[in-house]
């Protein structure tokens, strides 16, 4: 059920409830822990090097165009063209960082020495199953694409890191949501979401329901459950 | 004496014919071979598979050649870019075939062309589309896919430093898929930033050695 | 803050439990980790599996193991020496096992097992005694034998210069296992010949990247 | 027909006839072309470095320990432990030398990058097998063995190089030859000597013969024409 006094905004008109993108970036890199290594993926993942200039906890950041040891660059002088995160935006190294080539980055993925993955998303399942390489339904074949795929380093670091965090900027579309019982979507990996960090809250994939961990400012445990019963995904709350 | 310096851009990719299949370093704009791909381009040689991690943007690098439709097919983990570009015209199109390649399969599967290996298996990619065609195997209680060798005809390749043996280095992320391709193909072309005397690189910071590399010219510009 | 350095080999080495698989870098003398090989057989560990490129020569390194009976089976390619050793006592009255493999076959297993790789198709060994009980496959007209990774409990390298993230650099040729070794054990154990302050190795330099390494301890000697 | 005024000395007695092992370290590094990669195994094939410090071609030497252009030390100051061939001698480095790890090494040998590997040699067969890691025949299972066996990167090197020169001291072995029509020895590749380099000269197996394209001095054509005949050998001459 639908409290009444919350209005839903279709995706991309109105923001999102919650917590903002850096919000969520924020809570993220809380349950980061000193000496861990966490890869940053494309887009949202990238804002917790923001969050991390604030933090005084060692965690070091890999890029999988051969980065260990990045940080921020907030607005420092020069910036280097060859020195570049996930997302092709410039960034700085910190002090014990390195260079290496892509087939050591990841070889380094593959074998399961990168402790978190953060990574953007369409959807994720109960089940934890990640889609975020594309936004288009398997088509019947012969049916000309209507967009570009494109898949860069997320199929192995789904596969491969010992943790995945989802950043989400937002939970809701429309009336739909992006934490989904299944997904049409092609899949990014099965099984390999640890944690979704999102507008609304912290959610872990249980394999039937969203255990929420977290409810985000402002966002009400009524407002959740309806939203989500309204589209048949189970929730549950940790207390 | 040995001496694997070439003149210019353009005699070093002469030989490039229709039809071969070509390692293109970069991620991004960081390690792509500018000066070389546009050398490619004024050749106006067609039907060529690039194998590469991006499609480009804007107008020069990869997307030069895919705007004058000399690219058959790519090989590519992440064909999209912020700039509408030729890549996603051609495709839409469906003028331009590709292979879309997790990025961590592609670089092994280079690497593995490269170091004398057929195939090999790994986790990434079980249970999705990009599993399709390919042969899952158990190994310690988990699936695994069966990845091919990439091997080809020509190699351009981005470096910071190189000597007349081809011994190389590269400038932080640019280095990206350079060493790896440089092994992997028949001839290896190396653009450089700067050319230094036989000896200036120390060895224990050559990250290329010149055994890889048949073609170094150094980047002018 | 991070801090890898352990203060003694004694420490770094005393959870190394019976029945350890453990891989140790070194090619003849160059590159061995004879401290904290000593300090292993101090703590009188048994049944251990080690995987070395050699057997170890004289009376130090994993000679101490074996002549102490420790190592229950070597995986190497080249257990012979110059000196008459203890490997060639306890192998010939059959009290250790070997397991013989061409030293290209016995690196590539390795990097495979750090790597996410769980087996591999090599032309190395076809046609020889090496391609017992190994599938043989055919690519590209070729036949091709299937090679397992390998990964371990421990590894024990020696490098150079460390810091406290266990970034670490190799001199010259004791490079050899190295950097492959560290990646592929649980636990990675480096005996720095230095330790310098972060920052101190230049980025590009670094072999190892800490990712890579546990237990960083300075050898003192 | 064996001339009656040569006597065979049994191997290891007499000084082997024709040439040195200094000599046919020499004869192979003539065939050696600037420009080449070109991997020296243990033993004799590492006097080529004595050989090529004569010479002024640009030939670069790999071991297979994780070097590009090695050197002859040749009693030169001070050794470094760390600086070493594959035999573990010490050598020097050449400006334009380079270090690297065991997995690129032998990448660099299995993708074929290597012209030449130079190999010793137990025993070569008119068919260009290699047999130079087990001096000892296949065991009955159950029988204990008399001696250990070493491999290093021989295999390697013969499945993958571009081509393979053995180098050999001694074709004779008592009444015995070292090239040999079927070899009993565990092989260590098969059709992959290109060419053998020995005391009585320059041999290339082609599949059912041995073709003397060069006599050492001091060996005649007779000679080894009767020696090979008693051990059913063919040879073929080319001219």
């Amino acid at each position: 059920m639908l409290p009444e006094n919350v209005s839903i905004a279709p995706a991309g008109v109105a923001e999102p409830l919650g917590w903002s993108p850096l919000q969520i970036a924020i809570r993220a890199y809380e349950d980061l822990a000193e000496g861990q290594y966490v890869n940053l993926g494309i887009g949202l993942p990238t804002m917790i090097l923001a969050a991390a200039q604030r933090g005084s906890k060692e965690v070091i950041f890999h890029s999988e165009n051969g980065i260990l040891g990045l940080r921020d660059i907030h607005g420092e002088g020069e910036r280097d063209p060859d020195l570049i995160d996930a997302g092709k935006n410039p960034v700085a190294l910190v002090a014990g960082g390195s260079f290496f080539s892509h087939a050591e980055s990841f070889a380094m993925i593959r074998g399961g020495h990168l402790d978190v993955a953060v990574l953007g998303a369409y959807e994720v399942t109960v089940a934890g199953h990640l889609a975020n390489w594309s936004s288009e339904q398997a088509r019947p074949s012969g049916i000309a694409p209507t967009s570009v795929p494109a898949v860069g380093g997320a199929v192995d670091l789904a596969a491969n890191a010992r943790s995945v965090f989802v950043l989400m900027k937002n939970v809701e579309r429309g009336d739909g949501l992006r934490l989904t019982s299944e997904s049409a979507l092609p899949l990014t990996g099965r099984r390999c979401v640890t944690r979704v960090y999102a507008n609304l809250g912290v959610f872990r994939p249980t394999g039937s329901a969203f255990l929420v961990e977290e409810l985000a400012d402002g966002v009400t445990r009524d407002y959740l459950v309806a939203r989500f019963a309204a589209n048949r995904v189970l929730v549950e709350f940790a207390n | 004496m040995i001496d694997k310096q070439w003149s210019s851009f353009a005699d070093a990719v002469a030989d490039v014919f229709p039809g071969a299949r070509i390692l293109v370093s970069g991620f991004g704009d960081a390690g792509l071979p500018f000066g070389l791909l546009h050398a490619l381009a004024t050749t106006g040689v067609s039907g060529l598979t690039v194998v590469s991690n991006n499609a480009g943007t804007g107008d020069d690098g990869i997307e030069e050649l895919i705007r004058n439709r000399q690219v058959a097919k790519l090989i590519c983990s992440y064909p999209r870019s912020v700039d509408p570009n030729w890549f996603e015209k051609r495709y839409l199109e469906g003028s331009i075939e590709l292979e879309l390649v997790p990025q961590g399969t592609l670089s092994e599967r280079i690497r593995a062309g490269g170091a004398g290996i057929a195939a090999f298996y790994v986790r990434t990619g079980v249970g999705t589309d990009f599993a399709a065609g390919k042969e899952t195997r158990e190994f310690h209680g988990h699936d695994w896919l069966l990845e091919q060798a990439i091997v080809a005809d020509f190699a351009l390749v981005r470096a910071y430093r190189c000597d007349r043996w081809g011994n190389a280095t590269y400038r932080k992320s640019a280095r990206n898929f350079g060493p790896t391709m440089v092994a992997a193909a028949k001839v290896s072309i190396v653009e450089a930033e700067e050319i230094v005397p036989l000896g200036t690189l120390d060895p224990e910071e050559i990250v290329t050695p010149g055994i890889y590399v048949d073609r170094v010219v150094v980047d002018a510009a």
